[in-house]
């Protein structure tokens, strides 16, 4: 059975169709990239999954449960965490702060139980730092714990916001571009590191690149969209090869 | 000519720009390709005045433009077409037109003759110069940001990734546009990621890898390299 | 209610109106432009009344002098304000921003009370807006028609400005992109003065009329017809210059239809505004006019 | 270690305090404990004012008519009915209120829990809005509930007002209250729900994606909010003994958001120490209105002066001091020491240098 | 920049300091003898100045009126700036017309400057926060012109140098019904002044009570303070054809109401209360407020005791111009209050509560005043009309 699954799935913003008619499934523990050239549709997918936007068209399932046009923080609750093409890290909150609202979601204790500090919460809030220190830990940033967000290498912040999403415990995690900015070794370690989650945190990924290169080593399977329609789908090596991904990428050839 | 010498730029805590430099000689389009994230936008931002670089020197004809405000370095001669073209939707084709020559001093006559170039150059816009620009079509709204652009006047024209979510077929159009621009004698500074298209018009390219210039050389030249298709690819 | 009394509550709800209206577009252009909230505009309001005031009767000017010099001397004010007081803040979080609107009002006010002391003045209308007319067995003194026709005829000339010149061609694009308005060579911060001064200038104007209206001037009297008008440039939809004129005249209206029909509820005149506002803002929360925009994520 | 240190301080301190508190309400003149009274409950307007904006990001006007609620609440049921029968002289009061009498602490907890509900009821279809949007729905709501008390003569006595309220405000109350705000808001921005806030603050759409339901916590923020804004309205109905309408003015919103700004975003401590030098300020200014002399000049006194001075002050530090006078920072045992030896050691050896801890140390030491 | 590190520290200390000074205690405060000390002044060490406060609105929505009753106030001062041969210091506060503030400044002028009696407040609802604060701490206070019954009522140390709403209501009712025959009115209240709310609500009793018909009232309408349109309100009102219009606001919106009004046509008597005196109101209103009728306590014209024609002499001397009712009533609280220190003959704040409420045919410049048990001066009232731009008084009602 699939785990994500997107039935005719259909955008328009005004006049404009950015997402036209998409369908794909992601099976438990694949991991998949999303290509295609800037503006073709690839973020406003991710956007329709976790419910930032509402589909015109289309049905979404997770996990066996219609998510279509639910709150992002319910798609959220059902175990789906994304990262930000922009990273979009909590400035006013420290690394570990970031790590511990991701784990909020599981919280069972009521506010006043949190304002009294009831042994029910402060239980709940210990658990909550250990799995985090855990976590951060497992991704090799706990010696940052307690530095500003906002004050960590670019590198770092992407990883950050990774394990932000991570400690929502998701059984899917999107990533938006995670390799922007990041210059070739720094890709590859990053490459690496998403394998490892994959394995480590029991994942599926849905992945969105820009950047062929950096998906080709690791990605299994490659969906390429470009003006929001899928225009090739399969191995990384059928893909590159693909005449209308090499199109879409670098142009038909000679104009003038 | 303008010329960039060694930009370095922060955003927040982040080195965007690692000591750029670049030189758009004049009559010449010059590419500035590489992939997203890589630095072209930043560039650009920084030569018009919007970003302030924390090092390094912008020349255009051995004269700095370092610290003038963006209204200033476009008084000076440099257009910027900027990603996403950025049409006023809230005014008419022809209000955007204007709005381009705001700085220029010349007469109305003079402008208008301008505005009857660009009209030639684009027929498109003068069907379309009463409706507001936000019912242009994408293809449309580009060739509009070029005309305004150009309403300027400029010594160099820079471009930010003109075929972005253009269907191909629009974005040939506006790369003829830029060729016969060119011709006509205006220099062009160009963001593109469609690299093919982007160097063959181009006289001149740069390949930008976060932050960095990697690659530079004639354009011809540069299409034929394997290292290009790399670049995008990733193939090994 | 008699078709006459009818028109005559018509013609006052018009009349109020056209003022609100006036100072809404000073709301609505600033607010257009910089996001802000300026609470200090209805004591700009104050201001220029007081300058017409004193134009009158310290420097002996003639009423058609001191006038639209008094306009003219706010729009200044309205600079300075702006240079100093708003300016610095730009890139700042924007409750900085109100803050400072809000201190330059305290600030306004006091230095108002200081200068011109508390007690009230009584602002001369000038004859000719001061002879009662029947028209169609209405009373209505000549000052309704006048002040509905200057207000009009202002709203004219803004729309003239903001659409027919360059400089109001810029101010749209300013409130649409302030960054790409820079790069059209235009000088960004002298349209946003520009702007303060015109917003300024037709808050005199909307202050003067409004003293002509309600002849007496004191320290405080911006605050109400500041915050009504604000109300009618949300109704409108803040940000949107006919919108604040539509907004203006229909809250006018409102108000005073409300006290005409149910003469009992008059008590809660304010809370029947403030109850439009929120249920235009729970249901379509940009106003009348405004232009919903989708949130970039 | 440090933990235990800083805990003993911190008790210490609130001990301390305590014994001041008694030492100034057994000592000092009506007029002194007065502002010290308004001072408490200005930092709890402020106090919840950054709750609300400076750790949850939405921005509320509607401060004065949560104290509204909680002031006429409080009064009503402190009220003597001999004393309501002399207040409602022109219509009779609704028999339901005429023969009540609580005690001050269940009529202000009352006040509390009404005004939020109030706020509740305000906050859940309002919430919605964002960013301005939000302030002016709020700041409707606010004139609409005085107005509504205006007009509803037989409950609130209209602009007639009340008076005659029992004056049981004193700085056992006014302050214990402010400490218990600042206590409950600490302790609510420290633990998860806060980092929740402080998610919803700096950015909406990453917090709802992981799973952070917006209109609940923000809801919450606002209720809890409006609860402490009723108990200081009740502080202040019991401490003038006389309400009416317009002490619940929108001025006195901006008022709080002033001293807010000026105290920094998100700085219980900035709140605190903010509220006190604007209340203390004010009373101290007044010699500038004053009639005085300069040798053989005699100045009149110049009414609005000080006012004209405080907004000036305002603006210059909205200008100049941008974060307000403690940005995000607290005051912290370990900051202080720090703070404390960096002076020793520039002043070396000589002289005391720690100033004795001022009002806002009663601040909690950072988990 | 270290000009704005050394901001913070700055202004921290400069408002840490200006705290200390502005809770030290003044010498006069502390020369001044402790009620309970106090047996009789004359025996003891006489003081070398005693403090006397006053508080009013000086900025804020009431900063008129108390600019009013401060002019009447700085003359009595000039005039008498001595009482049992000792030198007054008159310390003035400003309440910024708001009840918090008004209480705080009653508190100050106690505890701070050492007043031994108060003088003030124009407006009722400034008066009662100030009120609570001078009972517990058992100062007198002579109020100039709050006219609301509750000012005083239940309140030991509250005394007013004026009459008080119920009365003048009932003035104004009877005026209107007996002189001018009117048989319907309209009344238009000021929904957010208690003041306007009160002498409506009493003139109403009073009407229907002389009248004995309840439907005489022919509409009741209310605005808001602020209000400038009453267009609205005043078309209903005319609907209904009455005979005189009742509408006792202040004198802002009084002026403004009555041009609207006679714009809208009506022909007939507005009346109002003493709050429609000043000369603003003539100022603003002009023709229209021509022919008002009001009941006020005082007018310079009305030689309502031997101190009336002296005082207006010196006030047109000292301002220029001729004095208002609050002028004249801050004149007579303050020379009641001298008078009754006088006649207690000490600076026991108790001893000259105990002469204010014996206050007995005081010839004070609105009336001979002598207090009742609920300390409201008993006297007469005057009833004006404007007649070619100008005050005129027309009777003199006795209570």
């Amino acid at each position: 059975m699939s785990l994500l699954r997107l039935d005719g799935v259909t955008k328009c913003f005004g006049g404009l169709t950015a997402v036209n008619n998409f369908s794909t499934e992601l099976a438990p523990g694949e991991l998949c990239a999303l290509i295609g050239p800037n503006g073709s549709g690839k973020t406003t997918i991710f956007n329709l999954i976790t419910g930032i936007y509402t589909p015109t068209a289309g049905r979404i399932t997770f996990n066996g449960t219609d998510i279509t046009g639910k709150r992002p923080d319910i798609i959220a609750s059902l175990g789906v965490a994304r990262t930000f093409q922009n990273i979009r890290l909590f400035n006013g909150l420290d690394v570990l702060g970031n790590v511990l609202v991701g784990h909020h979601l599981r919280l069972r204790s009521d506010p006043f139980s949190a304002i009294l500090r009831a042994p029910n919460y402060a239980r709940e809030e210990k658990e909550m730092r250990q799995e985090a220190m855990e976590l951060l830990g497992a991704l090799s940033l706990d010696h940052l714990a307690h530095e500003d967000a906002t004050s960590l290498p670019y590198g770092q912040q992407r990883k950050l916001e990774i394990a932000r999403a991570l400690a929502t415990r998701p059984r899917l995690l999107l990533l938006d571009e995670p390799a922007a900015g990041m210059n070739p070794g720094e890709s590859e370690e990053l490459m690496r590191f998403i394998l490892h989650i994959l394995d480590a945190f029991d994942l599926t990924i849905f992945l969105i690149e820009h950047q062929m290169r950096v998906v080709m080593g690791i990605c299994p399977r490659i969906i390429a969209i470009d003006h929001g329609e899928t225009i090739a789908e399969g191995p990384p090596e059928a893909i590159q090869n693909n005449p209308r991904v090499i199109e879409a990428y670098l142009g038909v050839g000679e104009y003038a | 000519m303008l010329e960039v010498r060694d930009l370095h730029v922060y955003y927040g805590g982040i080195h965007a720009l690692h000591g750029i430099s670049l030189r758009v000689p004049d009559g010449q389009i010059v590419a500035l390709l590489g992939a997203n994230g890589a630095g072209k936008s930043t560039t650009l931002r920084t030569i018009a005045g919007i970003v302030k670089p924390s090092e390094g020197d912008v020349l255009l004809d051995g004269e700095s433009l370092i610290g003038l405000r963006s209204f200033e370095v476009v008084r000076r001669g440099i257009a910027m077409v900027p990603e996403g073209r950025r049409v006023f939707t809230n005014l008419t084709v022809l209000e955007n037109l204007r709005l381009g020559a705001y700085a220029r001093r010349d007469s109305n006559q003079v402008i208008q003759r301008d505005l009857q170039e660009i009209f030639n150059l684009f027929p498109r816009l003068e069907e379309r110069k009463k409706q507001s620009a936000g019912t242009l079509s994408g293809g449309e709204q580009q060739m509009l940001a070029l005309g305004r652009a150009l309403m300027s006047k400029p010594r160099i024209l820079m471009i930010d990734e003109p075929s972005l979510g253009l269907a191909p077929v629009l974005a040939q159009d506006v790369f003829e546009k830029l060729k016969e621009l060119n011709q006509a004698g205006q220099t062009i500074l160009l963001i593109e990621q469609n690299a093919r298209a982007a160097m063959s018009i181009a006289n001149y390219a740069y390949i930008l890898e976060t932050g960095n210039i990697v690659l530079e050389g004639p354009a011809a030249e540069l299409a034929q390299q394997d290292e290009v298709r790399k670049s995008y690819l990733g193939v090994h | 209610m008699t078709l006459s009394l009818f028109f005559q509550h018509l013609a006052n709800g018009i009349s109020l109106g056209s003022l609100y209206a006036l100072i809404a577009i000073g709301y609505t252009m600033v607010y257009g432009i910089l996001r802000l909230i300026n609470f200090a505009h209805g004591d700009i309001v104050m201001l220029g009344s007081y300058i017409a005031f004193y134009g009158v009767v310290m420097f002996f000017l003639p009423w058609w002098v001191s006038f639209p010099l008094a306009i003219l001397l706010t729009g200044v004010v309205g600079i300075i304000i702006e240079r100093t007081a708003y300016k610095p803040l730009r890139e700042v979080p924007r409750i900085n921003l109100f803050t400072s609107a809000v201190a330059v009002s305290f600030l306004l006010e006091n230095l108002g009370l200081v200068i011109f002391g508390a007690r009230p003045k009584g602002f001369h209308r000038p004859p000719v807006m001061d002879t009662v007319l029947y028209i169609g067995g209405a009373a209505v003194v000549s000052y309704t028609p006048i002040i509905i026709l200057t207000a009009l005829v202002l709203f004219g000339g803004l729309m003239f400005v903001v659409h027919r010149t360059k400089v109001g061609m810029a101010m749209r694009a300013l409130s649409k992109d302030i960054e790409t308005t820079g790069l059209m060579g235009v000088n960004t911060d002298q349209v946003i003065t520009f702007s303060f001064a015109l917003g300024s200038a037709l808050a005199a104007a909307g202050g003067i009329l409004w003293a002509i209206k309600f002849p007496q001037i004191q320290p405080l009297m911006g605050v109400m017809p500041g915050l009504k008008a604000f109300i009618a440039a949300v109704l409108g939809g803040i940000g949107d210059i006919t919108g604040a004129l539509i907004g203006g005249f229909l809250l006018g209206i409102a108000e005073i239809m409300l006290v005409a029909f149910m003469p009992n509820l008059a008590g809660y005149r304010d809370a029947f505004a403030y109850s439009i506002l929120i249920l235009l803002l729970l249901f379509r929360p940009t106003g009348i006019m405004g232009e919903m925009e989708p949130e970039k994520v | 270690m440090k933990i235990t240190r800083n805990r003993i301080l911190t008790l210490i301190t609130l001990v301390v305090f305590a014994g001041f508190l008694a030492y100034s309400q057994a000592t000092f003149n009506p007029y002194i404990l007065r502002i010290m009274n308004l001072c408490a409950i200005f930092t709890i307007f402020a106090v919840t004012f950054n709750l609300v904006y400076g750790y949850t990001g939405q921005f509320s006007l509607g401060h004065a008519g949560f104290a509204a609620v909680g002031a006429y609440t409080a009064a009503l049921l402190t009220m003597t009915p001999v004393q309501k029968e002399l207040n409602f002289f022109l219509e009779p009061i609704v028999p339901v209120l005429a023969n009540v009498q609580w005690p001050f602490l269940p009529a202000m907890l009352l006040g509390g829990v009404l005004a939020a509900v109030v706020g509740f009821l305000i906050g859940w279809p309002a919430l919605r809005l964002r960013g301005d949007y939000l302030a002016i729905a709020t700041l409707g709501f606010g004139e609409i509930i005085r107005v509504l008390f205006v007009n509803m003569q037989r409950v609130t006595n209209g602009s007639l007002g009340l008076k005659g309220i029992p004056e049981y405000t004193n700085v056992y109350w006014s302050w214990g209250l402010a400490l218990v705000t600042i206590f409950v808001t600490k302790r609510l921005v420290d633990s998860s729900y806060g980092r929740a806030l402080k998610a919803i603050r700096d950015d909406e759409v990453a917090a709802e994606a992981l799973g952070v339901k917006l209109s609940y916590h923000k809801i919450l923020a606002f209720t809890l909010s409006s609860f402490f804004v009723g108990i200081a309205g009740a502080l202040l109905a019991n401490l003038i003994s006389t309400i009416d309408p317009k002490v619940f003015l929108f001025f006195l919103t901006y008022q709080v958001v002033g001293i807010t700004v000026m105290g920094g975003m998100s700085s219980l401590t900035g709140s605190t120490v903010s509220a006190c030098l604007y209340t203390v300020f004010l009373e101290a200014l007044r010699p500038v209105e004053s009639p005085f002399s300069i040798g053989p000049l005699r100045v009149p006194g110049v009414p609005g002066m000080r006012m004209v001075i405080f907004s000036a002050l305002l603006l210059l530090v909205i200008l100049f001091y941008r974060r307000g006078l403690f940005g995000q920072a607290e005051f912290s045992w370990d900051w202080f020491f720090e703070k404390t030896s960096a002076l020793r050691a520039r002043l070396g050896r000589t002289g005391k240098t720690a100033p004795a801890p001022s009002i806002e140390s009663e601040e909690e030491e950072r988990p | 920049m270290p000009t704005k590190k050394l901001f913070v520290p700055l202004l921290v200390i400069g408002l840490i300091a200006s705290l200390v000074t502005a809770c030290q205690p003044t010498p006069a405060a502390k020369e001044t003898p402790a009620p309970a000390e106090t047996a009789a002044a004359g025996e003891e060490t006489t003081p070398e100045e005693v403090v006397i406060g006053v508080y009013e609105p000086l900025t804020g929505a009431f900063a008129a009126g108390g600019e009013f009753t401060m002019q009447g106030v700085n003359l009595a001062y000039k005039q008498k700036p001595k009482v049992l041969g000792v030198p007054i210091k008159l310390v003035v506060v400003d309440n910024r017309s708001d009840k918090a503030e008004a209480a705080t400044a009653m508190a100050r002028l106690i505890n701070q400057e050492g007043a031994i009696a108060v003088v003030g407040s124009y407006g009722s609802s400034l008066s009662m926060a100030g009120g609570e604060v001078a009972e517990k701490a058992g100062i007198p206070v002579m109020g100039c012109s709050p006219t609301n019954p509750l000012v005083t009522q239940g309140k030991d140390y509250y005394f007013r140098a004026c009459f008080i709403d119920p009365f003048q209501g009932r003035v104004m009712a009877k005026y209107a019904v007996e002189e001018l025959g009117v048989k319907k009115v309209a009344i238009i209240q000021d929904v957010a002044q208690d003041y306007s709310v009160g002498l409506a609500a009493f003139f109403r009793k009073a009407f229907i009570e002389l009248t004995g018909d309840a439907s005489g009232i022919v509409s009741f309408t209310s605005y808001q303070t602020g209000d400038q349109d009453f267009t609205a309100q005043l078309g209903a009102t005319l609907a209904a054809k009455p005979d005189a219009i009742f509408a006792p606001g202040y004198f802002a919106e009084a002026a403004l109401l009555a041009k609207q009004a006679r714009e809208l046509g009506f022909k007939g008597p507005i009346l109002g209360g003493d709050a429609y005196e000043a000369p603003e109101l003539i100022e603003i209103g002009g023709d229209a407020v021509e022919g008002i009728i009001f009941s006020t306590h005082y007018h310079p014209d009305a030689e309502l005791s031997p101190a009336s024609k002296p005082f207006v002499e010196a006030f047109e001397a000292e301002y220029g111009e001729r004095p208002s009712a609050f002028a004249a009533l801050g004149y007579d609280a303050y020379m009641l209050t001298i008078d009754a220190i006088e006649r207690a003959n000490s600076f026991d704040p108790a001893a000259i509560r105990d002469a204010m409420a014996a206050t007995k045919n005081f010839p004070g410049v609105t009336g001979t005043i002598s207090m009742d048990e609920n300390g409201d001066a008993v006297k007469t009232a005057v009833i004006l009309t404007v007649e070619n731009g100008k005050f005129k008084y027309l009777t003199t009602v006795s209570p």
